[in-house]
C-alpha cells in the first residue's frame, strides 16, 4: 500500500527556489562594438542599480523543472476533457508545424504590406471562410478573444448608434448568459438587463417583450444557448429587437453545433464572434492565446475596428493584392495592437482547409450526436436519478445536468463529484454554470471524441454514484490521486500570495 | 467522420439507437426549417494533411520574414532569438492544450507556472504584484485606464504622452468611448515627453497619467520626474515599459508607478506577424483587488502541501459579471509562459547582460548611422534599443530600396506622426550584429543619395551625430 | 561552468573538499604528464545559441532540399509526408532522452513502442517474428547474411540479385570479408533478376539467397519463383523489401521468404540527407532466437499486470558477448517509433492506400514521361513507385539544367550501374502531384534536346512507352 | 491510502487492440492520375489480397495513446539518470531545432554534391573537429554507433594487414571490456582473447605481455576504461602491441572524461570510435539513434570507408569545394547506406560549435568533479560499508561500486537496490557490469549535472541502505510505485510473446 503517488511525494518548489548564484543558462553572444560604461550612454538616474532577481540555473534543470511541472497538468492529449462551453476538441498538431513556418512565425507585423501578401491573403481567405460560416458578409479579426470580440460587438453597437444620433443605455442578456457578456456590457458603458429563461431553456418571450424598448441597444445571445439548446424562437426574438432598432449579438461559443448547419446571420444576428480556440481547433494553452473574430451585416461594416485586411484589384492588371486599410473614417479605431493573434489565424485557416466544408458540417454533425448520445447514457442508471437533465429535450453539442437531487439526497455536491472524477481521470464537465440550474454540471464531449471515451465517461459517473450512495465521504473527500488534493482556495483568496517571496 | 472524428457508421446506429432516434437529423430539428443552411457551406473540400502543409507554406513563402531579411522593424515587437527550450516546452501537450486552470488539483503545472511568471514580471517591475497576464500591450493600456476609473472613484479624464505607442492610444480611445472618458495628450519636445506641459495637463479629475519608457521614438524618459504631477493630483501613474529593457533601465516601481503594464512579446514569443504575445499587467498592494485577469496564488491541500490556486476569482466576471473588474477570460497562458521559460534561460545575468548588449549596439547603431550623408537624428535624448532618425528622401522609396538589398531598415513614423513624415525608427536586437549595422549604414548612404538626388550634398561632410 | 553546467566555484570549492584534492588537476594525475594535451584543442570558442543556429542555418541554406526542389529521387530513401503528430510524439523528452530500456518499470513507454513496432512490422511483411530495428537498410542486409551462416550450419556462399540496392551490396561485400564469406551476383534481364541465372548461382553451399523487391530498378519481381531455388538447396530466402509498397504488394512472408527486411525511412522517418532511419528486420519463428538486436516481449509483473520487456536477451553482446548473434547495442529506436506512429496514422486503410495511390502515380508518370522525345524505358517490368529511364543525352548535363528550373530529375545509374550509363531512376511519392510529373516531363523534353542536339530527332514521333 | 498509483491502475492496451473498424487519421491527397485497377499495372499474383492489419484510429486517440505511453517513461529531462557507460547528459533543443531545418531534414542522401555543400561542408568541418579532439588526423562519419565503429575497425584492421599480406587471427580485450568489443571481434572473423586486470584496474601488464604475439590483429581498449579508471600503462601497451605490428584500438565510449585533456591518438591509438550520442549529446532516444565515426591514424586512412567526404580546392579560384570521393581503391567499402546518420552528425557539431575549446574541456573536467565528488559521497555512511568501491583511486568521470558485501550481509542484490533506486525517483546506475566486479554498479553523473542532484542521489543510497539494514525485503519487493512494478523477464524469453495477437 502506498501512503502518497509519487507526484504527490514530489512537493512543490518554483524556479526560483532552485536558483543558485552564479549558474546561468544563456550564453550572449559578444557585444562587437564599443563597451562604454552605461552612465556614459543614459543618465545614472534613470538606470537600474540591482538587476531584477531572476533565476540563477543551468538549461538542463530548467528544461527539468518544466517537464516535471508539465506532468502536474491534465490535458486534452491525455484524456476526455468534457468542460462545456470550452469546445475542448482535438488540437492537431498539423497547425502548430504551419504556424511555426518562419514565414509566418517570424513575420514581423510592422512588414510593409507589400512584403506580407501571404499573410494577409492568409487574413483575407480566412475572414471570407468566417463569413461564410457565419452568414454575415463583413469580418474583423483583431480581437484577441471572445470577450475581446464582446466587448468589439457593444461598442460597433454604439458607434452604429451614434451614427444614427441615437444614446441608448441598455443591453439584454439572458440570465444563462456567460459572464463575459455582463462584464462586456459594463465596460462598454451599458447596463446590463436580464432576461429570464422559460421552460423549454430558451428565452422567455414575455420577459423579452416586457423589456424590450428603444432604449434598448442590443440583445446578446448565444444560440444553441449555454444550456445546450437551440432557442427555437429566435426569428421571432430577431424581429422584436430589430424592430426597435437594437442589434442582435451572438456569442459564438457555441458555434460547433451549427457550422454548415444554420448560420447566425440567416436566424437575424448583426454581430458574431467566432472563438477560434474553440471550434477551430487552436488550443487551448492552459488558458489562451485565442482569437475572437467578428461578422458583421452590411450596416455595421462601417465601423469595424482599424485597420481592415482587403483585397485590392490591381489596375495593372497583375491580379488581386492584399492591404490593410486604415482609411476608415467611421471605424471605432483599434481594440489591440496590430492585425490581431495572426498565429491563430494560421492554425484556424489549417482547420478549415482540413475539413472543408463537408468536414466542418460533419464536426457539428458529430458534436451533437455525441452530446445527445452521452446525455442518454446518463438518463438511465444512478445519474438519472441523481443527476436529472436540467432541460429534458434533445441537446446540440452539450446538455446541463443538475446535481441537486444528488446534493440534498447524498449530501455529495457536483463540487464533489467533479472532484471524484479526478481520481477516475477525467476532467470534469463545467460546473456551477448556468447559474440559472442549480448545481449545474454542464457536459460538452466534441466531435473528436470516441463512443468508448464517452461510454467510460458514463460508468465512471456511474460508479461514483454507486460509492456514494454506500459512502457519500468517498466523493466529499476526493481527490485522492492527484499531485495536491483539494486546495485550500479560501486562504489563497483571504491572504492571497501571489509571488514568490525572494526575501530581502 | 474526418481523421479527426472517430464515429463510424456502426458507432452512429449504436448512439442513435441509444438516443432513440432514427438520424443525426432528428437531432436538428430544434432549428427551424428556414434557418437550416440546406446546403454545402461555399467553402472548399477538405483537403490532405500534406496538401494543407503545401498550400499554407506557399503563402507562409510569400512573406519576407526575419530569417529571409535583416530587419531593424521594431514598434513594441521585436526580433529576438527566442531559446529552442520555449519551444520545446511550451509545445508539450500538457502545457498546450489544457484549458484555464479550473480545477486547480490536476492543474497544478500551469498555476505554478503562472506563479513563476507572476513573481518574474514582479520582479522586473520592482512592484509586488503581476497578473497572470492579459492579451497583449495596447489593449492593457487601456485596461489600466479602465481599473484608474475604479481607484480614483469614477474619475474619467486620462493624461496620456504622445510617447506611449499610437496603437495604444488608438485603442484607449476606442476603449474611452465605452468608459465614457475623455484623453489629453502631451507632446514631444526633444524626443521626450513636455514635463511642463503633461503638469499643466494633471488635474484633480485626472484618473491616471500614461507614460510610456522607452518612449515610442526610443527616448528614456525620467519617469519619476514626470509622474509627480500624477502624484500630486492623485491620479494613478500608468507606465508601459519594454520588458527587455528592465534590467538595465529603472524600474517603474521605483520611479512612483501604480501601474507597469507593457507588450510581452520580446519575453520568449514569436514574432508571429503581430500575434499572440501577452500583455502584463502589474501594481501596486492596493490594486490587487481591483486588477484585471487571472492571477495565481499560493495555498495549502487538505494534506498540508504546498499548492496553486486561481486566487481573487471575485474580482472576475465568472463570478461578478456585470461587477467584475474586467471582462477578460481566455486570456494569454501560453504565451506568459514562453516569457517565464525566456526569463529563467536568462537569469539574472544574463538579462541584465542583453539590455546592456542592446544599450551599446544601440548606442554604435545610433552613432554610426548618424555618420551617414542624408541621416540625421531625429532627437539626442539617451535610447535603449532603438532610435529614430530622419532621412532626407522619401521614406517609401528608401525602405523598398533597402528591402531590395535584404534589409527590413525600420518602421517610418509619417503616418502615426504626421510631424515626423521624413521618420525611421529603427530597432536592435541581439540578433542584429555590428556587421548588420555597418551593412544598414552602407545601404542606407546610397539609397538616400540615389532617392534624393544632390538634396544630401550639403550634408555629406557633418560629423557624426550623437549627444 | 557553460549553459549546460551548473558547477559553480562556490561548488567546486565544496566537491573539492569533499573529494579531498585542491583541484580538479589533481584528478586528472592518473593520466601521464606526457598524454595531457597541454593547450586547448584547436577549435573556435564557443558560441551563443542564437549564433550557433545563425551559423548552421547559413551551411543548410546552402542545401537544395525537397522543400525548395521538386526531388525525383529516391533509390532507397523517399520524401513521404511525415505527417505533425510523427515529429511531436518523438519530439516528446520522454520518448527522446532516454537510453535502451534495461529498467524495464520505468520504461514501458519505450518497451510497448517496440512491441507495437514489430507488431507493425509482422503485419507488414506477413512473418510472425520481427525485431526492434536495426541500423538502416544495407547494412541489415549484411545482417542478414551473417544470420544466415548461423542458420545454414556455417555455409558461407552468398547469391545476391544485382536488383539488390549497390550500397546493399557493397556492404555486404565489406562485411563479408569479416565473414569469410563469398558472394556471387545475378544479373538483371528486362528489369528482373535473371531467374535461370540464380538457379544455376544457388548450390547447397549457399546460405541465402538475397533479393529486393521492388528492385532497384523499380521492378516488381515474383519472389516466390525466384526463391524457390533457396528452398531447393535449403539456403535461406532474405527479400530486402520497401515497406512503402507492402499495402499493395504479396509479402515476403507469403512468397517463401525466411528474412525480410529493409531501409525504414519511407515510415515516417526524415530524409536527413541519409539517416539516421533505422532497418527493420523480420523472420520465421524457427529464426527467433538467431535474430540480432533488441526485441520487446510481453509479460506480467509481480502483481499480475501486463509489461513488457527485452525478451531474448540471451542473445545479445551484453550476456553473450563473443557468442552473441549480432554486435549491435544503441539501435534506432526513436527512428522506429516514428514508423510505428506514421503507420498508426496511415491505418489499415490509408497504407493501402497509399500504395495504390504510388502504384498509379508511378504508372502515369512512366507513361508520361516516356512520351517525351529522348526518354525511354530502361525496362517494361511492372513497377510499383520507382521506374528507371534511359536519356539520350549526358546524364550529368540533363540533371544540372532540370536543377536549374527546380527539379531533381531522380537517381543516375551510370556509376552503380555501368551497363545503364545512361539511365535515371525516377522516384514517386504522395507528395509528387500529376502537375510537378508533368512538369518533368515537360522540363525534360527541351532539356534533351538541347543536350542532345539532333540525337533526339529520331525518337520524336514515338508513341507512349509501358507494357 | 491507496491500493495503486493512477499509472498503475491505467493497464497496458497497445495501438492495435484500441483499433475500430472503419476508423481512420490520414485522409491521402486525390490520385490526380487515372486510376485502372491494381491488376491491370501489376500481375495479380504478385499483389496483396489483404492490407496488413494496422491499427483503425483517428488522430485524437494516436495522439492521446502515445503521449500516455510517453509518461510511463523515466527520461533525462526529468530527473538524474547516471546509467554508467552511457554518458547521459543534457540534450539540448537546439540542436533538435537545428537538425529540423528543411536544409537538413529534407535534404536527400542522394542529392549532387554541388547541390549538398552546407552538409558536406558541415560533415567535413565534424570530421577535423573529431579529428582534433581525438589526435588522429583522418574521419570517417559512416558508422551508425560504437559498436558499428568497432566492426569497422576491425575491418579496417583487416585491410591493413591484408595489404601487407599478413593474416592475424586474434584480438586482445580486457576483461572489464564492453559486450560489443567481443562481439564485434567475432562478427569480423576474429577471435577474443581476454587480458586481465590489475589491482589498480588497469591491464594486467604480465598477462598482456603472454597474450601479445605476431597472431594479434589489435588490442581494443577503453581508456578510462569502464572501471572509470585511466590506464596509466597506456604508452607501454602501445608500444607492445605495435611492437608486433597489431593495431591498437580506442572505444570511445568514456570519451567525455578526456575531453580537451588528452587525445587517444597521442596515446598511441591507431582507431578511436566516438559515440556521438554520448560525449557529443545525440538524445538517446530510448536506443538509438546514434553515431559511431572512426577517426584514424595516417597508415589506416587509406583503408577508410566509402565514400568519404573531402574539401577539394578549385582549380579556379572560386575557393574550396565540398565532395564526395567514391575512389578510394583500397577502401574497405561501404558499411551502410549513403553518408551515414547526417541528423546525429548535425546534432553534434552544434553541440561541438557551442560549447568550443574550452566548453568542451569543461566538460570533461567538470564530469570528472562530478564523479569523483559523488564516490567520496557514497565512501562514507551506509554505502562505505555495503557498497564499497571497486578500485580505490581517483575516478575519472565514472566509477564502480560492488553490492557484493550489501548481498552478503543485508541478502540485498545489487538488483534490489537498483529497482528500489526506482521508487525514489532516480534512474539506477549500470548494474552488473563490467563483470570483473561482483554485483557491479556503475556510475557516471555527467558534467550536466547540479551538486544538489548528487547529494539527493547519495542521499537516497544511504536511506535505502539504512531501511535494507531493517528490513531487507523493502527493497527485494522493490519497485512499488512505478507503472508496473517487477516483471516476469524468465516468462517473456522462454515463451516469447513478441507481437500483438491480432487472432486469425
Ligand atoms: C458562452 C461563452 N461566451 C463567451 C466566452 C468568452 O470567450 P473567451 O474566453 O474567448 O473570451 C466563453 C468562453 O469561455 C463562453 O463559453
Ligand atoms: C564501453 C562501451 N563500448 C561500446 C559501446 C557500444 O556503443 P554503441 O551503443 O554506440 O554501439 C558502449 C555503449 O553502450 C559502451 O559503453
Amino acid at each position: 500500500m502506498l501512503a502518497e503517488t509519487p507526484m504527490q511525494r514530489e512537493r512543490a518548489e518554483t524556479i526560483f527556489e532552485k536558483s543558485k548564484p552564479g549558474r546561468r543558462a544563456a550564453v550572449l553572444p559578444e557585444a562587437e562594438v564599443p563597451e562604454p560604461t552605461l552612465e556614459e550612454l543614459i543618465p545614472a538616474k534613470l538606470l537600474r542599480s540591482e538587476p531584477p532577481r531572476l533565476p540563477e540555473i543551468a538549461e538542463p534543470e530548467i528544461v527539468r523543472h518544466y517537464n516535471r511541472l508539465s506532468r502536474r497538468n491534465f490535458d486534452l492529449d491525455s484524456g476526455f476533457y468534457p468542460l462545456g462551453s470550452c469546445t475542448m476538441k482535438h488540437n492537431p498538431r498539423l497547425n502548430e508545424r504551419i504556424a511555426a513556418l518562419p514565414g509566418h512565425a517570424r513575420l514581423h507585423p510592422a512588414q510593409d504590406p507589400k512584403r506580407a501578401q501571404g499573410a494577409l491573403e492568409l487574413m483575407w481567405l480566412l475572414q471570407r471562410s468566417l463569413a461564410e460560416i457565419c452568414g454575415l458578409p463583413h469580418v474583423s479579426l483583431q480581437p484577441s478573444a471572445g470577450s475581446h470580440g464582446e466587448l468589439g460587438g457593444l461598442l460597433l453597437t454604439r458607434a452604429f448608434h451614434a451614427d444614427r444620433g441615437e444614446a441608448r443605455h441598455k443591453v439584454l442578456a439572458p440570465d444563462t448568459s456567460h459572464g463575459t457578456n455582463p462584464a462586456s456590457v459594463t465596460m462598454a458603458g451599458y447596463e446590463i438587463v436580464k432576461v429570464a429563461t422559460d421552460e423549454r431553456g430558451g428565452v422567455e418571450m414575455d420577459d423579452l417583450r416586457a423589456k424590450v424598448d428603444d432604449d434598448v441597444a442590443c440583445l446578446m445571445l448565444t444560440n444553441p444557448n449555454t444550456l445546450g439548446l437551440f432557442d427555437e424562437n429566435i426569428a421571432e426574438i430577431a424581429g422584436l429587437i430589430h424592430q426597435v432598432g437594437g442589434t442582435l449579438y451572438y456569442d459564438g461559443a457555441n458555434l460547433n453545433a451549427v457550422m454548415g448547419q444554420s448560420r447566425p446571420g440567416d436566424m437575424g444576428f448583426d454581430i458574431v464572434h467566432v472563438n477560434l480556440h474553440k471550434s477551430f481547433s487552436q488550443p487551448h494553452g492552459g488558458g489562451g492565446p485565442g482569437a475572437g473574430p467578428i461578422a458583421v451585416s452590411d450596416r455595421i461594416e462601417p465601423f469595424l475596428p482599424r485597420p481592415q485586411v482587403v483585397r485590392r484589384e490591381s489596375g495593372n492588371g497583375s491580379g488581386p493584392h492584399f492591404d490593410l486599410d486604415h482609411e476608415r473614417p467611421k471605424s471605432i479605431g483599434r481594440l489591440r495592437g496590430f492585425q490581431g493573434n495572426f498565429g491563430v489565424f494560421v492554425r484556424s485557416y489549417a482547420y478549415i482547409l482540413s475539413l472543408g466544408a463537408d468536414g466542418l458540417a460533419e464536426a457539428s454533425e458529430t458534436a451533437v450526436l455525441n452530446a445527445n448520445y452521452l446525455k442518454a447514457r446518463l438518463a438511465g442508471g444512478r445519474a438519472g436519478t441523481h443527476l436529472p437533465i436540467a432541460f429534458d429535450r434533445h441537446c446540440m453539442h452539450e446538455f446541463v445536468l443538475s446535481g441537486k437531487p444528488m446534493k440534498k439526497e447524498l449530501g455529495v455536491a457536483t463540487l464533489d463529484l467533479a472532484k471524484r472524477l479526478l481520481d477516475f481521470g477525467f476532467h470534469p464537465p463545467t460546473v456551477y454554470f448556468p447559474l440559472l440550474v442549480e448545481e449545474a454540471l454542464m457536459v460538452e464531449p466534441t466531435e473528436t471524441e470516441t463512443k468508448e471515451s464517452l461510454d467510460a465517461f458514463a460508468e465512471a459517473i456511474e460508479q461514483i454514484l454507486a460509492e456514494a450512495e454506500a459512502d457519500p465521504e468517498k466523493a466529499k473527500s476526493a481527490p485522492y490521486t492527484t499531485p495536491v488534493r483539494r486546495l485550500d482556495e479560501v486562504k489563497a483568496t483571504r491572504r492571497p500570495v501571489v509571488r514568490q517571496s525572494l526575501g530581502g | 467522420m474526418s481523421r479527426y472524428t472517430s464515429a463510424t457508421p456502426a458507432d452512429r446506429d449504436e448512439m442513435l439507437a441509444a438516443i432513440g432516434v432514427g438520424s443525426v437529423e432528428e437531432l436538428f430539428a430544434q432549428v427551424p426549417e428556414p434557418l437550416r443552411l440546406g446546403r454545402p457551406l461555399d467553402l472548399p473540400a477538405g483537403m490532405s494533411e500534406a496538401e494543407v502543409y503545401e498550400r499554407l507554406a506557399e503563402l507562409a513563402a510569400r512573406n519576407a520574414d526575419c530569417e529571409e531579411q535583416v530587419s531593424f522593424l521594431g514598434a513594441g515587437m521585436y526580433d529576438h532569438y527566442v531559446p529552442a527550450i520555449v519551444d520545446a516546452i511550451t509545445q508539450r501537450s500538457e502545457f498546450l492544450t489544457p484549458y484555464t486552470p479550473y480545477q486547480p488539483e490536476i492543474s497544478q503545472g500551469g498555476l505554478q507556472a503562472m506563479f513563476e511568471f507572476q513573481t518574474a514580471m514582479s520582479e522586473l517591475t520592482a512592484l509586488p504584484v503581476a497578473t497572470a497576464g492579459l492579451y497583449e500591450g495596447p489593449s492593457s493600456v487601456a485596461s489600466a485606464a479602465y481599473l484608474a476609473i475604479g481607484a480614483t472613484k469614477g474619475r474619467r479624464r486620462f493624461v496620456v504622452s504622445r510617447g506611449v505607442h499610437p496603437h495604444s492610444r488608438e485603442t484607449l480611445a476606442t476603449y474611452a468611448t465605452g468608459f465614457g472618458a475623455t484623453i489629453e495628450e502631451v507632446g514631444l519636445e526633444g524626443g521626450l515627453t513636455d514635463a511642463a506641459e503633461l503638469a499643466d495637463a494633471v488635474d484633480g479629475d485626472t484618473a491616471a497619467v500614461i507614460l510610456q519608457n522607452p518612449n515610442f521614438l526610443g527616448a528614456v524618459e525620467d519617469v519619476e520626474a514626470l509622474g509627480a504631477a500624477a502624484k500630486r493630483n492623485g491620479a494613478l501613474l500608468v507606465v508601459a515599459v519594454d520588458p527587455m529593457t528592465l534590467g538595465v533601465l529603472r524600474p517603474p516601481g521605483e520611479c512612483g508607478a501604480d501601474i507597469a503594464l507593457g507588450e510581452g512579446q520580446p519575453l520568449g514569443n514569436r514574432l508571429d506577424f503581430g500575434g499572440p504575445s501577452f500583455g502584463f499587467f502589474c501594481g501596486t498592494e492596493a490594486l490587487i483587488r481591483k486588477m484585471p485577469g487571472r492571477i495565481a496564488g499560493e495555498t495549502d491541500d487538505v494534506d498540508g502541501r504546498r499548492g496553486f490556486v486561481l486566487a481573487l476569482q471575485t474580482r472576475e466576471q465568472h463570478i461578478r459579471r456585470e461587477k467584475a473588474t474586467h471582462n477578460i477570460c481566455t486570456a494569454q497562458a501560453l504565451n506568459a509562459l514562453a516569457a517565464t521559460i525566456h526569463l529563467a534561460w536568462l537569469g539574472r545575468e544574463g538579462f541584465r547582460e542583453l539590455g546592456e548588449l542592446l544599450v551599446r549596439r544601440t548606442a554604435y547603431a545610433r552613432e554610426r548611422l548618424a555618420t551617414v550623408p542624408g541621416v540625421e537624428l531625429l532627437h539626442d535624448a539617451p535610447v535603449a534599443r532603438e532610435l529614430a532618425l530622419r532621412l532626407d528622401a522619401p521614406m517609401g522609396a528608401v525602405l523598398d530600396r533597402c528591402a531590395e538589398r535584404g534589409i527590413a531598415a525600420g518602421y517610418p513614423l509619417g503616418r502615426e506622426y504626421p510631424e515626423y513624415e521624413d521618420g525611421l525608427l529603427v530597432a536592435i536586437t541581439e540578433r542584429r550584429t555590428k556587421a548588420q549595422i555597418d551593412d544598414l549604414a552602407e545601404a542606407l548612404g546610397p539609397v538616400i543619395q540615389a532617392e534624393a538626388g544632390d538634396l544630401v550634398a550639403n550634408s555629406a561632410t557633418k560629423s557624426p551625430g550623437g549627444a
